[in-house]
């Protein structure tokens, strides 16, 4: 996702001094890789439960210390590390998630007892419409996943073949931090299992998406075009962590 | 997370077992309510297990029939647990819990994870719960007051699932009917529960009604309304 | 996708016999394939150009003779195979398409003149968008393509984030008929190239989906988790034809 | 599908030269003009290209820059045509004629391509048109009054794209102008054109003007505002 500036005349251009001609999106480290993320934003965060989970992203954003995030997740994050160390460190102002109550929620549950964090509930698969239409151009559908129900209250209703529905409203991102097991210099990415996730929708409804990978970075053709999972035009930063996490 | 595993916590369990004090009523454990989930199962169905209780089904599967386990967060085809030390933390269920993969199955990304529920893809959806109304209604999501609601997948898989049964306890841990004529938590979804497996009884909902097909040995039709809260029909 | 009727009670069940333990979705011809299509069916039919076009299974479709038929495509068929021996055989009431002329829609034309075919032109994007919606339980979805043009015309209006939207309604199908590349006895599917195109979107938004593959059915298990782009779940039945077309 | 290759049918091209009528013009060949799009590609960009004359615009990119060609049916990183006998039908592009795929490409369906176009992440879109208006308006669709439109994804591109650029001639056949003040045929979507490549001039959309900012050897002011039907400032 390039700006499409492109405001030289193609006779100014012949002059212009590209600054690459090899498109390479790898960066060194986690700190590269959430450089620039700034107060306020909304930040995607990839996983389920600890499953494609970007420890490592989340580790680095919560070193870099900006602070009044809007957090969409499927959890509240559990124990000291991913989601729950930003919260941990109050760098958190709202988090919007489907099961923030888990096992081992205990920042989250502290922040939220003192009344410094917001909470918005959506269901599971309402959250992950909302962040696909982000992705795909769609800027609300009818669903009738929560209508006539307490999360469903305050929303625009209506009956679609005998069926309630409620409008909802896509859910986009200022960053995706998201993890993927292998990605070429392109940002072709490839998942593991159910590590896969909310990975592939997060990735396309961010203006930067930034990515932990638990393989080397490839070279583009490294990767059969039929098994690309997340097509590399999504993704604007890869960093390479390993497995261990 | 079709029901909460938190939902199973001593301090809020609702699902130990009042029943017992009904006379000469022996109920069901629930491995042999397991068992009757499992036997109505279709071949070749694609069958969503909620976490708790429902996850004692894939045990009960007679050998050889082949059943799609649906797994919301990416997978169809789930496994069971894996031996000690081939766990994999990609490779849970929806209660988080170790699983494997079996032969034929697929993974995919959340959202086709939900597109393939909402859209009427799973054929059976197995949940606990809170509440079962005798006109379907479903509660298994929060409770009244509740200062930190959490819903996952109960939502989705309540309107999207084209069979939705429930298995749970008869009772709450204090005798309270959880089969009630119209459901005092907040609803998961309205008018989508076919059929309840209990201790006492398994169910269909019918015509506003609990119709019994089937009931643990001594369970007779004064003890089975003694905790009861809605109308009840028999054809067993 | 099993009717759910599981209406037996557990112990009515010990006696039951199930008619089948194991899955197996393979016929073995396209007639097979086909069979039970009735008259007045909506057929979605995957392909883009020739590409994923499954030929097999429209002759076969044009040989059962049944008339009356809705046809959702990309095109409306060129030359006498495909879609158009559908047309040429007079079988096809309204077309539901996204780019009805091509060089060699000669059939299509000259139904269409003849004022036995009626026509409804989709945007590409908006026709597959419709069909994904009724795969994935989505009713109904505003996009801003074709607002405020005659496409758009007589469509619900609503202005998101200032951009103008029109409001589309989910098309799903009685019938999906496609072409993939590999498939397994349980109808997990993987594709060729840009042969995918409609495919998986189509095979979840019809209650009967039937697919023709260019390679031998093979076991379960013979296709990699990680790459199967098509569930089983959406497939009901699959024949080989092979490569020739 | 960006613009119909049938629209370049001789029965009804409206594609050939009315500006070599222009005294001293020496109109750019369309190869030129393509070269001129191209040149204004940034590296790494995901352009789609549409059929008829933006195919030229790979043809002059300079060596070893990379630029994510994407096709609509499903492709990233399409590439140039395949050596006779290399063809592969389910291996085509937007006009339906035979292509590669470049290291680094990959597949992915249908809704998916058109998730990527209407979501914002193509990046330039180069089509051809009938006409452009000063204010960005586009018709490439359909002419009035026609018995068959067809639309293929021109408007998807057309309000998808974060830029959409026009090549194409400057006027019609029969020397119409095809940069106008309002678009007299239907609009493919309305104030999406950014600039315009033409074989007389290449134009930025701005203020409700054309400003060129180049113009083929012997375009005068005068000569220009002959061929076009709108507003010109001259930016050079």
């Amino acid at each position: 996702m390039l700006p499409a500036n492109g405001s030289s005349s193609h006779e100014a251009s012949v002059t212009d001094t590209r600054p690459l001609a090899r498109i390479d999106k790898e960066v060194a480290t986690p700190a590269q890789a959430v450089a620039g993320i700034g107060p306020g934003a909304t930040v995607l965060i990839g996983g389920f439960g600890d499953a494609g989970v970007p420890f490592h992203l989340l580790q680095a954003l919560a070193d870099l210390g900006v602070g009044d995030l809007t957090i969409v997740a499927n959890n509240a994050g559990t124990g000291d590390d991913g989601v729950a160390a930003l919260i941990r460190a109050g760098l958190v102002r709202r988090v919007i998630c489907s099961y923030p109550r888990s096992r081992g929620s205990v920042w989250f549950e502290r922040r939220h007892q003192e009344g410094s964090l917001e909470l918005e509930v959506v269901p599971q698969g309402t959250l992950t419409e909302r962040i696909r239409a982000a992705g795909a151009g769609i800027p609300a559908f009818f669903t009738p996943t929560a209508a006539d129900t307490a999360l469903g209250e305050g929303k625009e209703r209506r009956v679609f073949g005998g069926r309630a529905c409620v409008l909802e409203e896509a859910l986009s991102g200022d960053v995706a931090l998201i993890r993927a097991r292998r990605a070429d210099r392109w940002g072709n990415l490839t998942y593991h299992a159910v590590g896969r996730n909310y990975g592939p929708t997060m990735a396309s409804a961010a203006r930067l998406t930034v990515v932990e990978v638990s393989e080397p970075v490839v070279e583009i053709g490294d990767i059969d075009p039929e098994v690309v999972v997340t097509p590399g035009v999504y993704v604007d930063r890869v960093v390479f962590v390993g497995t261990e996490n | 997370m079709a029901v909460p595993a938190e939902r199973q916590e001593p301090n809020r369990a609702e699902e130990t077992d009042a029943s017992t004090q009904l006379g000469d009523v022996r109920p069901w454990t629930m491995t042999e309510v397991a068992g009757h989930v499992a036997s109505d199962l279709p071949v070749g169905a694609c069958v969503n297990l909620g976490i708790g209780l429902p996850t004692l089904v894939p045990g009960h599967m007679p050998a050889g029939v082949e059943v799609l386990l649906q797994c919301e967060n990416g997978m169809l085809g789930m496994g069971p647990r894996p031996p000690m030390g081939g766990e994999d933390p990609d490779r849970i269920d929806a209660g988080k819990g170790p699983v494997t993969i079996v032969p034929g199955g697929c993974y995919f990304n959340h959202n086709e994870a939900f597109a393939m529920i909402r859209g009427g893809h799973v054929d059976v959806s197995v949940m606990g719960a809170f509440q079962v109304s005798a006109t379907g209604d479903l509660a298994n999501w929060s409770v009244p007051g509740e200062l930190l609601p959490a819903v996952g997948g109960a939502m989705d898989l309540a309107i999207g699932a084209r069979r939705v049964v429930v298995m749970m306890r008869h009772t709450t841990k204090r005798g309270a009917p959880k089969l009630v004529a119209r459901c005092t938590y907040p609803l998961t979804a309205a008018g989508v529960v076919r059929r309840v497996y209990t201790d006492l009884a398994t169910a269909e909902i019918t015509d506003g009604r609990f119709v019994v097909r089937a009931a643990a040995p001594g369970v007779t039709r004064d003890t089975l309304a003694q905790v009861t809260s809605a109308p009840i029909a028999w054809d067993v």
